[in-house]
């Protein structure tokens, strides 16, 4: 679906940002991406998306003008629109009843009236959630979409996804922090490093979803992963 | 050892929280005091002759003059000339510095072509082109409203264009992502992340709009509030120029509280100090 | 006004100026004799011009179609390219002197040096300001010259903002008898006279309306020689004077010939001549020729005749 | 199928982006080509006599015009009384207004007692103080400065305010944090947040000035560009008329640039799109 | 140190919001608190620290006056000053030094002179906390400190909060989302829910500092902890 050849795209004279990007998507994968802080991640999806033009490299698509969509590290809500005219942001009004089914699902019901300012960071959060999920763009990118949420709320949301792409797949790429999570929902993981970021390594994880969180190949995979993103290791 | 208590028994709801910000006094009067204050030297100082009254005419002798131009009717023909002129102008103005301001915003090949002549006529000290407006259109409403569009034009569209390009690169970025076309672009992002500095803008531009109409009206008029001022500066009646003055600033501060009003409401969403609970 | 200057026929409208320092203008109004002249088929407005300069400003930008101004500054405005052409005298005025403040010791041109002096340029009081001088061999870079319209020119006088001012009628009859200030510089034969201008186009297009105007302000010419107890009361009203000073300002008017003739062509003439000396015009105009175009008293001789 | 394909060996550098961005003629043609087109008609339209000399005269004529005067040397100080009077007006005007925002924006009591009488003076069209100013102050120095700082003086207190207003309640709650006395806050939060909208006040306040001193000079003045103009004004000489006002365009253009490039500077933290590489 | 009593705090008619909460505060103690996203942690951060003053209720300090650092849930950089300047901010020019080392020691030497624009998400939250660690004041609020890190630089920041506090105690409350690190730093730990939130439970961990993080007593704590969370037990 989407083919990144060697890909870089550099700040301050070569000494941040990410390079030499190599990558394969193919239609419906979900596939993860784990590294460490500042190591490119989110320049990585702003290159993909089409945000940032200063890259180098070859980014090659199948379909032509594929539709995306993104979910920012930052809420990104605009200030003078309510939590649904948020959440129906970009769209043209057709998707009314879908909206505001999304935001009783993120757990905001009763909060579609409320302005950005008066909601508290989780929640502006899962605005930011709703809104990239309202869509089924050809792919999906989301960037750290629940760094901001306690643990179970993080879980039901995780098990939201699962059922969107189970009913409607959509190629999707998921940076986040959280390793569990990207073994839970990911089809492929790749591992970041550096600065400027490079991929240390790439992971398959061929279990059928929904995976069992206890399932001990994935805490496997976890103590792998754990040491390979281990600074002591350098 | 510090305690902070507090034991409403209701909820700090927003008015128990106004009231327990505001000062001794409350808000309307404070503002009040310092004029009437003033106003309370100069009638003395004038009445007791402390300033000549040639010069500085009593607040109540300038009240008495335009009571009676009022219950003689002749005011309110200068009045209503005058608001329409700004009216006119405003609207025409605004227009325009909306229309070019999200042009030359939204399309960088537009604002290669045209903000450098705008910037350069914007140099051009409005007042200046009395003169040749008087020479080209003649002293007629054409050139007066004409003069007032001119006035209102560059405050609103330097403020909108600088607001514009203020927009938080963000929230524009958000509707890339969306394949939003230009317009759609500018009419879901950038316009209202661009509202409050072209609200100020509109507000400063109203207020050079009424600076204007007195620059039209000093200049060949038989009517408006403008030529009473000149009347009463050739008939030496300080009196007539301190009251159009005086009506100036009455019916500026009702037009601009209009406009305050709207953008107390149509900002709302702003997370300011004073829009919190 | 303006749409008629193309079109011949009679217009729809016309606009006139009235102005302080032409009482006939003033009359002219008051009493209507244009609408008498012209009956219910067009519209009249009346334009206050504040000086010369204005009311050549306004009939370049075709605001006014008749004009009212002294003969030098209509001079000056031609030399300048404007199509101006006088067609009609509403008075030969003394209506300019150089004045004073009651205190200021200044009594001759010559103590005029190096003191602020307040006149409104392109106007008649200017161009007898540039006389004096000249008369006296000095020239406005011996003085400090400060721009002001008339009525700003007395009141900065009697404010003390300026020693001394090229007065005009009836705002320094007003200085001279409220403020007591002193015309200490007079010369009769330096005033210019009152010339009431019209368009050249305009004149040609429409030589019927001009003749009708010219009709109009032979009433109220007449009207002035003959009542001049209420002209005195007109100036008064209008310009918000004391009858007073009306008075002192129409004893100062002469208003016994109204067609332009060889006096006029030659006093003009002269004050072109000191303005081209002065740089106020341009160094090749032909004075002669450009007064001789400007001047047409053909309409008022047809008319008065 | 899509490729998007970036092979440039060099990181991409500041200048490949913008080399990339620009249109197909580089900026400062495409900004120079409509005033030259327009200049270019005017010139024909003149010299063929399609408008009459009178009203418009030929560009040619008017920088003719100007060359000789500036040769004649009686230009440099009609323009150096101007620029003088320009900038004496608008360091007083901007301080007057900076001082005063920050003391309404920052102290509530101060904005209830001071903001209601400034916004009512404001609402006066300052040229309507022409004529007080005259009788009050006269006609000299004094009183045309005077006139530019209150010119200048509004919409810098206008923008500062509104900026004031407009400050994230979040960043000046960090302050708070940090127990700032309100000068601290004001000084570390409120005036480098507020900034972006007191340039644009600045830079209005100044083309403001530039007006004001128009109509200073436009009464009882002997020197000035303002002088100039009236002195064309009143002669019938329009190309006196125009050459001032390109002058006035001239000056104007070049301080608000200075203006400009100070705010460019000051502003880089902007996370605005022109800022970013 | 300081004494809650009975403080709520309400939003839209009672909708929103915490309510009823007592809290006494020992110095040197350290504060967990966990709870569901919107349940009104931030708000509670906020009425402690006197930002807030809608609320009801009696809060009760000994000293007069106690200064009070605070991290807040978004980084709240200054974006005119660079990342020096950021970490300064605050104070008078002495610290220039510790000011360089909390710098590197977050691991963002040679970023000093960028400004927040250029900063990505993981970089800004930590330029935050060394703001609020450059200070040492009686109280210490940290909200969500490490949402946006990645899980190393997490560990590596949180034996940075474990140092600092040995050398230089300070009463802090933190609120996370992430029960291992509550169990790993705090002395007691408040767990809130429902909306408006109120405490559900306390518990105080009662286990020497520096703890290990595979503790069996943790892990049966942890159990514990996210039965209290589920929303299931509703
Ligand atoms: N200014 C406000 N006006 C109205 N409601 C508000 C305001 N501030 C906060 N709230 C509401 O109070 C509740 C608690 O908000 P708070 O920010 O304290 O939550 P939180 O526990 O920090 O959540 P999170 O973990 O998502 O950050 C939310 O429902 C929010 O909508
Ligand atoms: N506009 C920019 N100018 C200069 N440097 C930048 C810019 N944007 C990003 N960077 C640098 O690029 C690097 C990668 O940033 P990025 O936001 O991609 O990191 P990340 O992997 O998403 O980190 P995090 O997990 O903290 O969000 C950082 O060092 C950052 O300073
Ligand atoms: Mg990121
Ligand atoms: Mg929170």
């Amino acid at each position: 679906m989407l083919a990144v050849e060697k890909v870089s795209r550099w700040f301050d004279e070569k000494k941040a940002g990410f390079q030499h990007v190599n990558l394969q998507l193919t239609k419906g994968e979900v596939i993860g991406v784990l590294g460490t802080s500042g190591c490119g991640k989110s320049t990585f999806l702003r290159v993909l998306s089409g945000l940032d033009e200063g890259y180098e490299g070859r980014i090659h698509s199948k379909k032509k003008n594929p539709s995306i969509g993104m979910m920012f590290q930052e809420p990104r809500l605009m200030p003078w629109l309510t939590v649904f005219e948020n959440v129906l942001f970009g769209d043209d009004g057709s998707k009314k009843k879908e909206a505001s089914e999304l935001i009783d699902i993120v757990g905001l019901g009763g909060f579609e009236n409320h302005f950005p300012k008066d909601l508290s960071g989780g929640m502006a959060q899962r605005v930011a959630i709703a809104r990239s999920l309202l869509h089924n763009p050809d792919l999906l990118m989301l960037d750290e979409p629940f760094s901001a949420l306690d643990a179970f709320t993080k879980l039901q949301l995780q098990e939201l996804l699962l059922s969107i792409w189970e009913t409607k797949p959509s190629t999707s790429i998921l940076v986040t922090h959280d390793i569990d999570e990207a073994l839970y929902l990911c089809d492929r993981i790749l591992i970041m490093r550096g600065q400027p970021g490079e991929v240390e390594s790439e992971l398959v994880v061929d279990k059928p979803k929904p995976r069992h969180r206890g399932d001990r190949d994935l805490a496997d995979m976890k103590e792998e992963i754990l040491k390979e993103l281990d600074f002591t290791n350098d | 050892m510090t305690i902070r208590t507090n034991t409403a028994t209701l909820p700090a709801s927003k008015k128990k929280k106004s009231k327990k910000k505001s000062l001794p006094f409350t808000d309307w009067w404070a503002g009040l005091l310092l004029p009437v204050v003033l106003i309370i030297i100069w009638e003395t100082a004038s009445r007791n002759g402390w300033v000549a009254s040639h010069l500085l005419p009593a607040p109540t002798v300038v009240v008495e003059e335009m009571v009676t131009m009022g219950r003689e009717g002749e005011l309110w023909g200068h009045i209503g000339i005058t608001l329409y002129r700004v009216l006119a102008g405003f609207v025409i103005g605004t227009a325009a510095a909306a229309i070019l301001g999200v042009l030359t915003g939204s399309s960088k090949w537009m604002e290669k072509l045209l903000d450098p002549t705008l910037q350069a006529l914007r140099a051009i000290p409005s007042l200046a082109w009395v003169p040749l407006f008087i020479l080209w259109i003649g002293i007629g409403e054409a050139s007066k409203i004409t003069l007032v569009a001119v006035g209102v034009f560059f405050p609103v569209y330097l403020n909108l264009t600088s607001g514009i390009q203020g927009v938080d690169r963000k929230l524009i970025e958000v509707g890339r992502m969306y394949g939003f076309s230009t317009w759609k672009q500018v009419r879901k992002i950038v316009f209202p992340a661009a509202a409050p500095s072209f609200l100020t803008g509109i507000r400063s531009g109203l207020s050079l709009g009424w600076m204007f109409v007195v620059a039209a009206e000093l200049l060949g008029t038989s009517q408006g509030l403008g030529y009473l001022m000149v009347f009463g500066q050739n008939t030496s009646s300080p009196e007539l120029v301190i009251g159009s003055i005086l009506l100036f600033a009455v019916f500026g501060k009702a037009t601009d509280e209009i406009l305050k009003r709207i953008e107390r409401k149509s900002l709302q969403w702003q997370d300011r100090l004073d829009n919190s609970v | 006004s303006s749409d008629a200057d193309g079109a011949s026929g009679t217009p729809e409208k016309i606009t006139l100026d009235y102005a302080y320092y032409s009482p006939t203008s003033l009359v002219l109004k008051e009493k209507g004799f244009v609408e008498e002249v012209f009956g219910e088929e067009v519209e009249v407005e009346y334009v206050l011009s504040q000086g010369s300069n204005k009311a050549l400003e306004f009939l370049n930008s075709s605001s006014v179609d008749f004009s009212s101004s002294a003969g030098a500054a209509a001079l000056m405005s031609k030399a300048n390219g404007a199509p101006v052409e006088t067609v009609y005298l509403y008075s030969k005025p003394e209506w300019t002197a150089l004045v004073s403040g009651k205190d200021s010791g200044i009594d001759s041109v010559e103590d005029l040096r190096g003191k602020k002096v307040a006149a409104t340029l392109g106007t008649d009081p200017y161009i007898f300001l540039e006389r004096a001088l000249k008369k006296h061999d000095m020239s406005t870079d011996d003085i400090e010259l400060v721009n002001l319209q008339h009525p700003d020119g007395a009141s900065a006088l009697s404010n003390g903002d300026v020693d001394a001012w090229a007065g005009l009628d009836p705002h320094m009859a007003r200085e001279e008898l409220e403020s007591g200030a002193n015309l200490f510089y007079r010369d009769a034969d330096l005033n210019t006279y009152g010339t009431l201008n019209t368009r050249t186009e305009f004149a040609e297009n429409n030589p019927d309306v001009v003749k009708k105007v010219i009709e109009a302000y032979e009433k109220a010419r007449q009207f002035a020689i003959d009542n001049p107890e209420e002209t005195a009361e007109i100036l008064a009203a209008e310009a918000e004077l004391d009858l007073e000073v009306a008075k002192q300002s129409l004893e100062r008017n002469d208003f016994s010939n109204a067609v332009p003739n060889q006096d006029v062509i030659d006093t003009i003439t002269a004050a072109g001549d000191v303005l081209q000396d002065v740089e106020v015009i341009d160094q090749e105009a032909d004075i002669d020729a450009l007064t001789e175009e400007m001047i047409n008293p053909s309409f008022a001789e047809e008319v008065i005749e």
